[in-house]
C-alpha cells in the first residue's frame, strides 16, 4: 500500500469512526444520566443506548402539527438539525476528526445562536403558550450564557493566539507552556464550558427536564407540539448539542492534563470520549443531588459561571505578555 | 468764581429738583416754565460773552415757546382733561426730592471727571446742572403716573442735555439747533394729542395702568 | 438741489396725494408706482456708489452718501415699496377676511405718514453730519408714531404711548451723546468743532478720548433703544404687533437698520481712535447677549407678531456684533438679509391674521391645510430668518461668527451659537404648530395669488442671496 | 464622459425632479408612480455614474455664478464617499420600488407633493453632505438634510404624536448642527481653511473642536446619551423615510466622523476613550430599551441606536489602535466600521421597509395587535425573518460578517496591546458584545415570533394580504444584497478596503484576512436541511390539528405570549436600567381567586428622559419665563431699564 493509500484509509476511517461518534455519543449522554440517575435512586433504569431506540421509534411514528403552525415549525427543525450536525463537523469536541474548516470561534458562537433561533422561532409558530414560555426563558438563558461561552472560547483563543479552534484545541502548542498559568486556564474554561452548557441545555440546576409541568419547564416546553420524526429530530439535535458542549469542556481537561503529562493520540482519543462519558455521568449525579433553582436566582448561578471565564480570559491576557 | 451763566443754569437745576417734589400739575408746569426761562437767560449771558447773534434768537425762541408755550399747551391740556395732582409712582415725592438732590451732589463730582470745556464760556456748573437735570428728568419720568408728568420729565431732560450743549460746547451748528427744537416741538405735541386718546380711551391718563401689552 | 428733488419728491408727493381728495382706490394704485418711481429715483442717485466708481458722493457739505449708505438707502427704500405695494391689498382682506372695516381717511394717513416715515428714514443714511443724523432718527420716531397708532384702539395706543416715550428718551441720550462728540472735537481737533461725520473721521486721532468714549456710549445707549437693543427693546414687540402688517414690515425691515446705521456711524470714528477696546467688545458682547435673550423671550410666546419682533431683536444683535467687528459689509448682509425675510414673514402674518382672526398663536393651526401656499412661503421665510442654509441669512451669519471666531471672540461665538439654536428651535416649534394639525374652525379663502405676490418676491430674493454669487459682489471691497 | 460632468448631471437631475413633483401632484396616483419611477431611475443613475467611474477620484468646485453667496461649493468624490453613495442609491432605489404601494395607504393623510418634494430634497442633499468637501458645503447640504427630514417625518401632521416627534428630532438635529458650526468655526480659526483635507487634528489645541464636532455627530447618530430623538421620530415618519433615515441618514454622521476626525489626524486619546465609552453604552442602551418595545418601528429605532454604537465602537477601536500604533487592528476596526455602516444600511431598510408594508397591509405596527401573518403575507415574512437574522448577526448573513470583524479587532488588540489595561477593556467589550448580541436575538425573536407566528390578535391582522409586487421586490432586492454581502463577505470586505486605499489616510492597506469559509457553510447547511427533509421529512405522515389547549376547549388569540410577557423575564434582569414596571390591577369579588377582570400595565420610564432632559428643557423653559417677566409691560420699569443700562455702561467704560 502507498502512502497516499494509507493516508485515503486513515481519512476514511476517520470519517467512520466520526460519524459513529454522532450517531452514538449523543444518546449515549442522555442514556448516561438516565441510568446513573435511576443507579442513584436504587433503580435499575433503562438501557444505555434506550434513547437511541426511543428516537428510532419516534422516526415510525406519525406527525401531528397544530393548524395555527406555518412552514416554520418544520423548517425549524430541519435548519436546527443541519446546524447541529455542521456544528458537529466543525467544532472539536472529539480529538479525532476529520478534516474540518476554519472553526472560527465567534463563528461557533454564532451558529449555535442560528440553531437557537431557530428553536425559538418554531416553539413560537404554534401560538401556545408553552411554546411562548419556554422560547422567553431559553432568550433569557442564552443571554446570560452567551458571553460566558464566547469568553471562554476567547481566553483559549488568547493563549494560542489565534480564535481558530482547530488551532487552539491542536495538541501542538506545547512547545510554550512552560508558564504554569496554562493548566489553570484549561480548567477554568472547561469549568466554566460545563457549567454554561448546564445552563444552554436548560439541565439541572437551572431547570428539570424530566418534571411533567411544562408550565416550568424550557426546552421541553419549546417543543411541546413536535411529534412523530420532528420530535426525534429535535431530540436528536438537542443531544448534539449537549454532546458537543460536553465534549468541549472534556477537551479542555484533557488538554490541561496534557500540559502536564505527555500522552499519545489513542489516549486522547479515549480520554475524549471518556471525558464526556464521565461529564454525562456526574451530571446525572448532580442531578440527582441537587433542586432545581428557583427562576429568579438562575442569574446568580450564572454569574459564577461568567465569573469563571472572566477570569480565565484575564489570565490568559495576562499570560500572553509573555508569548509575544 | 462762578459766571452769570453758571449761576442760571445751576437755579434750574434747582427748580427742577423742587419740581419733583410736588404732585400739582400746575406747579410743575410753573416750575418748568421758570426753570427753562433761567436757561433761556443763560442762553442769552452766552450769546453775549460769545457775541454770537444767532444765540440770541435761539434764546427767544426757547422763552417763547419752551417757558411759555408748552407750559400753557400742557396746562390748557390738564384743564381740558381735569386732572390737577398726580398721583405718583414708585416713591414718594419729597423722598425722590432729595435723591435729585443726592443726584445733583453725584453729577457735580461726575462731571469733575470730564475734561474741561476749552473755549466755552462756562465751566464745571455748567456741565453739573445739565447732567444734573437730566438725572431729573429720569427721576420726574420715573415718579410720574400721569402722561402729562411724563412729558414734563422728557421736556426736563431735553432741558438738561441743552445746557449741557450750551454750556460745553462752543456753539452747535445751527441747523442741528433748530432740528433739535422742531422735533422737540413735535413731540410734545404728538404725545399732548396721544394724551387726549388716552383719555378718551382709557377715561384715565394714568399710563402706569397700561399694562396689556406684556409676555 | 437735484439731490433733494429725486430724494423728496416722491414721497411728499405720495404724502400730499394721500392727504388730497382722491378716491381711495385711485390713492391706493398711486401709492404703489409712486413706492417704486422712489426706489428708482434713488437707484439713478446713487448709481455712482453702487457701482462703486467713487466712494462716497458729497451732495451738500452735511448730506453725502458712502457706500454702505447706499447700500442701506437702497435696501430702505425696496423695503418700503414692497411694504407699501403689499399695503393696499391688505387693506382689502382686512374687510374680505378679517370683517373690519377700515376707514379710508385711516388709510390716507397711514399712506401719508409712510411717506414722511420714508423720507426721514432716507435722510439718515444721507445725513454726512451727526447732528442731522439724530435729528432724522427722532424724525422716524415720530412719523412712524402715526403708523404704530394706525387701528386706534387701546392697545395700539398703549404701544404707541411707549414706543414714543421709550424711544424719546433713549434718543435724548443719543442727543447728549452727539454733544458730547461734538465737544471732544472741539478740544484741539477742529477749530470750533464739528459734527461732519467726513471731517471728525478725517481726525479720529486727535478727538478728546474721554468725551469721545463717553459719547460713544450715549449713543450707543440712545440709538440701541431706538434699535430694540436688550434691555432696551421694551418697546419693540408691542410697537410691531400693535402695527398693521406692512407697518410692522417697515418699522422691522427698514427702521431697526436706521438706527443700527447710526451706531454704525459712530463705531466707525470710535474705531479709528486709539480707544477702540469700548467699540469692539461692548458691542459683540452686548449683540451676542441680546441675541440670546432675545432667543429666550422667543420660547413662550404667544403672539404672531410679536414673535417676529422678538426675532428682530435677536437679529439685530447679530447686527451688533457685526458692527462691534468692524465690518459694515457683514452688517449689511445681514441686514439685507433679515429685512427681506422679516418683510415677507410680517406681511404673511398680516394674511395669516386676517385669515384666522386672532393674533394668538394658539389659536393658529394647520395653515398648511388652509392655505399651502401661504404656509411653504411662511416656512420658507421663517427657516430663513432663522439663518437655515440655503438662504442668505445663513452666509452673513456663518461670514459674522466665522469672522468672531477668526477675531478670538470664542465666547461670543458660543453665546450665538446657543442664541441662534434657541430662537430656531423656539421659533420653528410655533412655525411648526401653525403649519401643522387642523384649523380650529373652517376657514374659507378667496382671491387672488396677489396676496402672496410680494411675499413670493422677497421669498425669492433670499433663496437668489442665498444661492447666487450677489452676496460675493456687495462684501467685494472695491 | 468624466466624473464630474455626470454627478452634475444626476444632480441637476434631481432638482428638476423635485420641481416636477410639484406640477405633478395634481394628479396622485400617476405621480406617486411617476416619481417613484424617477428615484429608481435617479439611484439607478447615480449608481451607474459610481460603478462608471470606479478608479477616478475628483475635487470639483463650483463656477462663479453657482456660489453659496460668498463660498463655492466643493465636492469630492473618493473611495469613501463612493461606498457611502452606493448605499445610498442602493436604499433610494429600494424605497423607490417601494413607494407606489406603500404610499396608497397613506393618500388621505399625507399631501404628496410636500412628501416628494421633501422627499427628493432630502436625497439630494444626502448625496451633497457626502460629496462636499468643504465645511460649509457640509452644514448646507447638512442642513437642508435635516430640514427636509424633519418634514418628511411630520408627514402625517395631523396627529398630535407626530408633531411632537418631529420637534422633538428638529429640536436634537438643531442642537447637532449647533455643535458642529461651533467645531467647524473652532477649526477654521484654528487652521484658516474651510477645507476639510486641511484641516488638523493632531494639535493639543484642535481638542475642544474635535469634542463638539463629535458630539454634533453622536447626536444626529442617536449615540447614547443622545438618542431620545430617534424612537421618536423614526415610527413617526412613513417606512419609506425610516428606511432613508434609519439606512443611510444615520450613517452620515458617522461618515462625517472618518471624513473629518479620522482623516483629519485625531488621536487624542481623551476624545477616542469618550467615543469608545459612547459606543459601547449605546449598543447595550440600545437593545435593551429594543427589547422592550411593542411598536416594531421604535423596537427598530432602538436597535438602530444599539447598530450605531458598534459602528462608533469600531471606530473608536480603529482610532485608538492608530495611536497605539497597532495598523493591523487599525484598519480591521476601520473595515469593519464601514461594513457594518454598508450592512446596517441594507437591513435597516429592509427591515422598515418590511414593518412598512406589515403597517400597509394589516394596519398596525403594535405588536399587541400583530401575529398570524406568517399565513398571510409569507413573502414579507420571510424578508423580514432574513433582515432579523442579519440583524442579529446569524451567519451566513451580511451582519455576521462585519460583527465578526469587530469582534476579530477586539481580540486582535487583546493579542496586541501592551498595557493590560487596554487588554482588560478589550476583553470586557467582547464580552459586552456577545450580551448585546444575545439580546439582540431575544429582540428579533419577539418581534419575529409575536409579530409574524400563531395566531393574528387583531381583525385587521386576521384580514392582511400580501404586499403589492413592488413592496415584495424592494424587499427581495435588499435581501439578496444582505444574503450575498454575508455569503460573499470576503470578496466584499476586497472592495471596501480597495475603496478605503482609495481615500487618504483611513487605513495603512493591509489586506483584511476574513478566513471564514461562509459560501462553503452556507452550501453545506442548505444540502443538509434539502437532505433531512427530502429524504426524512417530506416522506412522513402529517395529520393538522389543533394547539395543545390541555382539555379547556378552542385557544383565544390572547392565550398566546405577548410581546410584553415575553421580554418579561430579561426586562426583569435589566429593570434598573429599563425601570420597568408592572402594574397590574385585579378586579372583581374575592378578587384573587376568581377575578372579573385583570388589567396588567407594563411601564417603561426612560431615565434620561426623565431626569436629564424634561429637566433641562424645564430649565431653559424657566428661563425664558423669567425672561418674560422682564416685559411687564409697566413703562416705568422699561424706564428703569434704560437707566440702568446706562450706569453699567458707563461702569464698563471706565473698566474698559
Amino acid at each position: 500500500m502507498t502512502d497516499a493509500n494509507i493516508h485515503l484509509l486513515k481519512i476514511c476511517s476517520d470519517w467512520i469512526l466520526f460519524v459513529l461518534c454522532i450517531v452514538l455519543v449523543p444518546p449515549l449522554c442522555l442514556g448516561l444520566i438516565r441510568k446513573t440517575k435511576a443507579r442513584l435512586q436504587n433503580r435499575v433504569g433503562p438501557p444505555l443506548f434506550q434513547p437511541l431506540l426511543d428516537l428510532l421509534k419516534l422516526c415510525k411514528k406519525g406527525e401531528t402539527i397544530s393548524s395555527t403552525m406555518s412552514g416554520t415549525f418544520r423548517l425549524s427543525t430541519v435548519v436546527v438539525l443541519a446546524t447541529m450536525l455542521v456544528l458537529a463537523w466543525m467544532t472539536p469536541w472529539l480529538s479525532f476528526k476529520p478534516w474540518s474548516p476554519n472553526a472560527d470561534l465567534f463563528l461557533i458562537v454564532y451558529l449555535f445562536a442560528l440553531a437557537r433561533v431557530f428553536t425559538l422561532l418554531g416553539a413560537l409558530d404554534s401560538g401556545s403558550a408553552f411554546g411562548a414560555f419556554g422560547a422567553s426563558r431559553e432568550v433569557t438563558l442564552g443571554l446570560l450564557v452567551e458571553p460566558a461561552l464566547l469568553l471562554g472560547l476567547v481566553a483559549l483563543g488568547l493563549f494560542s493566539g489565534s480564535s481558530d479552534l482547530r488551532l487552539i484545541f491542536a495538541y501542538s502548542h506545547f512547545q510554550y507552556l512552560g508558564a504554569t498559568a496554562v493548566p489553570g486556564i484549561w480548567l477554568l474554561v472547561g469549568i466554566s464550558i460545563l457549567l454554561s452548557s448546564l445552563v444552554e441545555l436548560s439541565r439541572m440546576p437551572v431547570d428539570d427536564p424530566t418534571t411533567h409541568l411544562e408550565l416550568t419547564m424550557v426546552h421541553e416546553a419549546m417543543i411541546l407540539e413536535a411529534s412523530g420524526r420532528n420530535l426525534a429530530f429535535i431530540e436528536f439535535a438537542h443531544a448534539l448539542r449537549m454532546s458537543i458542549l460536553f465534549g468541549l469542556a472534556a477537551q479542555c481537561f484533557v488538554h490541561a492534563a496534557a500540559a502536564v503529562w505527555c500522552m499519545s493520540a489513542l489516549t486522547e482519543g479515549l480520554l475524549s470520549i471518556g471525558g464526556i462519558c464521565v461529564i454525562a455521568i456526574s451530571v446525572g449525579v448532580l442531578e440527582s443531588l441537587s433542586v432545581k433553582l428557583q427562576w429568579r436566582k438562575v442569574p446568580e448561578f450564572v454569574a459564577y459561571v461568567v465569573s469563571m471565564s472572566l477570569l480565565a480570559a484575564f489570565v490568559a491576557a495576562g499570560t500572553g505578555v509573555a508569548r509575544l | 468764581m462762578m459766571s452769570s451763566i453758571d449761576l442760571c443754569v445751576l437755579c434750574a437745576a434747582v427748580l427742577a429738583c423742587l419740581m419733583v417734589g410736588s404732585l400739582h400739575l400746575r406747579l410743575n408746569l410753573w416750575l418748568y416754565g421758570a426753570e427753562t426761562l433761567c436757561i433761556a437767560l443763560a442762553t442769552l449771558f452766552t450769546a453775549q460773552s460769545h457775541s454770537e447773534s444767532g444765540l440770541i434768537y435761539i434764546a427767544l425762541l426757547i422763552a417763547g415757546l419752551k417757558a411759555a408755550g408748552i407750559p400753557l399747551f400742557l396746562g390748557w391740556t390738564s384743564e381740558k382733561l381735569n386732572v390737577h395732582r398726580d398721583v405718583g409712582a414708585v416713591i414718594a415725592p419729597p423722598l425722590a426730592m432729595h435723591l435729585t438732590i443726592i443726584l445733583l451732589a453725584f453729577s457735580f463730582i461726575l462731571t469733575r471727571g470730564l475734561p474741561a470745556p476749552s473755549m466755552a464760556a462756562s465751566g464745571w456748573y455748567g456741565a453739573t446742572a445739565g447732567i444734573s437735570l437730566l438725572f431729573t428728568g429720569l427721576v420726574v419720568m420715573l415718579t410720574r403716573r400721569l402722561a402729562i408728568g411724563q412729558i414734563l420729565g422728557f421736556l426736563v431732560i431735553e432741558n438738561g442735555i441743552y445746557v449741557f450743549a450750551l454750556t460745553q460746547t462752543l456753539g452747535m451748528p445751527m441747523l442741528v439747533e433748530m432740528g433739535v427744537l422742531l422735533d422737540m416741538l413735535v413731540g410734545v405735541m404728538v404725545s399732548g394729542l396721544l394724551v387726549f386718546r388716552i383719555q378718551k380711551s382709557f377715561e384715565h391718563i394714568d399710563v402706569a395702568q397700561l399694562t396689556s401689552l406684556k409676555e | 438741489m437735484q439731490f433733494f428733488v429725486s430724494l423728496c419728491t416722491f414721497p411728499i408727493l405720495g404724502a400730499a396725494l394721500t392727504a388730497g381728495s382722491a378716491r381711495i382706490e385711485k390713492v391706493r394704485r398711486t401709492i404703489i408706482i409712486i413706492s417704486w418711481l422712489q426706489v428708482i429715483s434713488v437707484a439713478v442717485l446713487c448709481l455712482p456708489v453702487l457701482l462703486g466708481n467713487v466712494s462716497i458722493l458729497q451732495f451738500t457739505p452735511d448730506f453725502a452718501v458712502d457706500r454702505i449708505g447706499a447700500y442701506f438707502l437702497m435696501l430702505t427704500n425696496f423695503v418700503c415699496a414692497c411694504s407699501l405695494s403689499h399695503a393696499p391689498t391688505f387693506f382689502r382682506n382686512e374687510s374680505l377676511f378679517a370683517g373690519k372695516t377700515v376707514p379710508p381717511q385711516h388709510e390716507r394717513m397711514f399712506y401719508a405718514s409712510a411717506s414722511l416715515f420714508l423720507l426721514a428714514m432716507n435722510f439718515v443714511f444721507l445725513s454726512d453730519n451727526l447732528g442731522l443724523l439724530w435729528v432724522s432718527i427722532e424724525a422716524t420716531t415720530l412719523f412712524s408714531a402715526g403708523l404704530v397708532y394706525f387701528s386706534r384702539d387701546k392697545h395700539a395706543l398703549e404701544a404707541t404711548w411707549k414706543y414714543l416715550m421709550i424711544c424719546s428718551v433713549g434718543i435724548a441720550f443719543a442727543l447728549l451723546g452727539t454733544i458730547l462728540i461734538f465737544a471732544s472735537s472741539q478740544h484741539g481737533a477742529i477749530q470750533g468743532g464739528s459734527l461732519n461725520v467726513r471731517q471728525l473721521l478725517g481726525c479720529a486721532k486727535q478727538l478728546e478720548p474721554k468725551l469721545l468714549e463717553l459719547g460713544y456710549i450715549f449713543c450707543l445707549l440712545g440709538y440701541g433703544t431706538k434699535a430694540g437693543i436688550f434691555p432696551l427693546h421694551t418697546w419693540l414687540p408691542d410697537a410691531h404687533s400693535e402695527a398693521p402688517a406692512p407697518a410692522s414690515a417697515m418699522l422691522s425691515g427698514a427702521l431697526l437698520n436706521c438706527a443700527l446705521f447710526a451706531i454704525w456711524r459712530i463705531t466707525e470714528l470710535v474705531r479709528l481712535t486709539e480707544h477702540h477696546a469700548i467699540c469692539e467688545s461692548v458691542p459683540i458682547f452686548w449683540g451676542a447677549l441680546t441675541a440670546l435673550a432675545a432667543g429666550l423671550f422667543l420660547v413662550h410666546q404667544y403672539g404672531i407678531k410679536r414673535l417676529w419682533a422678538y426675532s428682530s431683536i435677536e437679529n439685530v444683535g447679530i447686527m451688533l456684533v457685526a458692527i462691534g467687528l468692524g465690518s459694515p459689509l457683514l452688517f449689511f448682509l445681514q441686514a439685507l438679509n433679515h429685512s427681506v425675510a422679516k418683510v415677507a414673514l410680517f406681511l404673511l402674518s398680516g394674511n395669516i391674521i386676517q385669515y384666522y382672526k386672532t393674533k394668538d398663536l394658539s389659536q393658529i393651526r394647520g395653515l398648511l391645510q388652509v392655505s399651502p401656499t401661504c404656509g411653504i412661503l411662511f416656512a420658507i421665510c421663517a427657516a430663513a430668518v432663522t439663518g437655515m442654509p440655503p438662504f442668505g441669512a445663513f452666509i452673513a451669519e456663518w461670514l459674522i461668527l466665522a469672522k468672531s471666531a477668526d477675531a478670538t471672540q470664542g465666547i461670543a461665538v458660543g453665546i450665538l451659537l446657543v442664541a441662534l439654536a434657541i430662537s430656531f428651535v423656539a421659533v420653528s416649534i410655533h412655525v411648526a404648530r401653525v403649519l401643522w394639525g387642523t384649523p380650529k374652525s373652517e376657514i374659507a379663502l378667496s382671491g387672488t395669488f396677489a396676496k402672496y405676490l410680494i411675499p413670493s418676491l422677497l421669498c425669492l430674493c433670499t433663496i437668489v442671496l442665498g444661492l447666487s454669487a450677489l452676496p460675493l459682489i456687495m462684501v467685494k471691497p472695491i | 464622459m468624466n466624473a464630474p460632468v455626470i454627478f452634475l448631471e444626476s444632480v441637476v437631475f434631481l432638482m428638476l425632479a423635485a420641481l416636477a413633483a410639484f406640477v405633478l401632484c395634481q394628479k396622485k396616483d400617476v405621480s406617486d408612480k411617476a416619481l417613484s419611477f424617477l428615484l429608481c431611475a435617479i439611484a439607478a443613475g447615480a449608481m451607474a455614474a459610481l460603478c462608471l467611474t470606479w478608479n477616478q477620484q475628483f475635487l470639483f468646485e463650483t463656477p462663479a455664478p453657482f456660489l453659496l453667496g460668498v463660498f463655492p461649493l466643493t465636492f469630492r468624490l473618493d473611495g469613501l464617499s463612493r461606498l457611502f453613495l452606493m448605499l445610498l442609491s442602493l436604499i433610494l432605489f429600494s424605497t423607490g420600488l417601494f413607494s407606489p404601494g406603500y404610499l396608497k395607504h397613506l393618500k388621505e393623510k399625507i399631501s404628496g407633493g410636500q412628501y416628494w418634494l421633501s422627499f427628493l430634497l432630502f436625497s439630494l442633499s444626502m448625496f451633497g453632505v457626502v460629496l462636499s468637501a468643504d465645511a460649509i458645503t457640509f452644514i448646507v447640504m447638512w442642513e437642508v438634510m435635516s430640514l427636509s427630514s424633519v418634514a418628511l417625518v411630520a408627514s402625517d401632521h395631523t396627529h398630535h404624536l407626530v408633531q411632537k416627534s418631529a420637534l422633538i428630532y428638529l429640536g436634537a438635529t438643531r442642537i447637532a448642527s449647533g455643535l458642529l458650526c461651533g467645531g467647524f468655526l473652532w477649526m477654521h480659526s484654528l487652521c484658516g481653511s474651510w477645507n476639510f483635507a486641511d484641516w488638523n487634528f493632531a494639535s493639543p489645541q484642535a481638542i475642544f473642536p474635535a469634542l463638539l464636532i463629535l458630539l454634533g455627530f453622536c447626536i444626529k447618530a442617536g449615540v447614547w446619551p443622545f438618542h431620545i430623538w430617534l424612537p421618536y421620530a423614526h415610527p413617526a415618519a412613513p417606512a419609506t423615510v425610516s428606511a432613508l433615515m434609519s439606512g443611510f441618514m444615520i450613517k452620515i454622521p458617522i461618515y462625517g466622523l472618518i471624513r473629518i476626525l479620522v482623516q483629519g489626524g485625531l488621536y487624542a486619546p481623551e476624545i477616542t476613550n469618550f467615543a469608545f465609552v459612547l459606543g459601547a453604552i449605546s449598543a447595550f442602551w440600545g437593545v435593551l430599551f429594543a427589547l422592550v418595545q411593542n411598536d416594531l418601528k421604535r423596537l427598530l429605532a432602538y436597535s438602530s441606536i444599539e447598530n450605531i454604537g458598534l459602528i462608533l465602537l469600531a471606530l473608536a477601536i480603529s482610532l485608538k489602535a492608530k495611536a497605539a500604533n497597532l495598523p493591523v487592528v487599525a484598519d480591521i476596526a476601520m473595515t469593519a466600521a464601514l461594513f457594518h455602516c454598508f450592512n446596517h444600511g441594507l437591513v435597516k431598510s429592509l427591515l422598515f421597509l418590511s414593518v412598512g408594508a406589515v403597517d400597509c397591509q394589516a394596519h398596525s405596527r403594535d405588536l399587541h395587535k400583530l401575529g398570524g401573518l406568517a399565513k398571510k403575507m409569507p413573502w414579507t415574512m420571510a424578508c423580514f425573518f432574513l433582515g432579523s437574522f442579519s440583524i442579529c448577526s446569524i451567519p451566513p448573513l451580511n451582519g455576521f460578517a462585519s460583527k465578526w470583524l469587530i469582534y476579530q479587532s477586539l481580540f486582535k488588540s487583546t493579542l496586541m496591546y501592551g498595557s493590560y489595561l487596554e487588554r482588560g477593556i478589550s476583553l470586557a467589550t467582547i464580552c459586552l458584545l456577545s450580551a448585546v448580541g444575545a439580546l439582540a436575538i431575544a429582540t428579533f425573536v419577539k418581534a419575529m415570533g409575536v409579530g409574524f407566528l400563531g395566531m393574528s390578535r387583531s381583525h385587521s391582522a386576521e384580514h392582511a394580504e400580501e404586499a403589492s409586487i413592488g413592496m415584495k421586490a424592494s424587499q427581495s432586492l435588499l435581501v439578496v444584497l444582505c444574503v450575498g454581502l454575508g455569503v460573499f463577505a470576503s470578496s466584499a470586505l476586497k472592495i471596501i478596503s480597495q475603496l478605503a486605499v482609495m481615500s487618504p489616510d483611513l487605513t495603512s492597506g493591509t489586506a483584511i484576512d476574513f478566513p471564514l469559509p461562509i459560501p462553503m457553510l452556507t452550501g453545506l447547511l442548505i444540502t443538509t436541511c434539502l437532505a433531512i427533509y427530502v429524504i426524512f421529512l417530506q416522506s412522513s405522515k402529517v395529520k393538522i390539528f389543533k394547539t395543545w389547549d390541555c382539555g379547556f376547549g378552542p385557544l383565544s388569540a390572547k392565550t398566546q405570549a405577548s410581546s410584553d410577557s415575553f421580554a418579561q423575564p430579561l426586562a426583569r434582569i435589566f429593570r434598573p436600567f429599563l425601570r420597568y414596571e408592572t402594574n397590574s390591577t385585579i378586579k372583581g369579588r374575592d378578587r384573587r381567586h376568581f377575578p372579573e377582570e385583570i388589567a396588567v400595565e407594563v411601564k417603561i420610564v426612560s431615565i434620561l428622559e426623565q431626569r436629564i432632559y424634561l429637566p433641562s428643557l424645564a430649565m431653559i423653559s424657566y428661563l425664558a419665563k423669567g425672561m418674560a417677566k422682564l416685559q411687564a409691560g409697566s413703562i416705568h420699569l422699561y424706564l428703569l431699564y434704560v437707566c440702568s443700562t446706562l450706569v453699567i455702561l458707563l461702569l464698563l467704560g471706565t473698566v474698559l
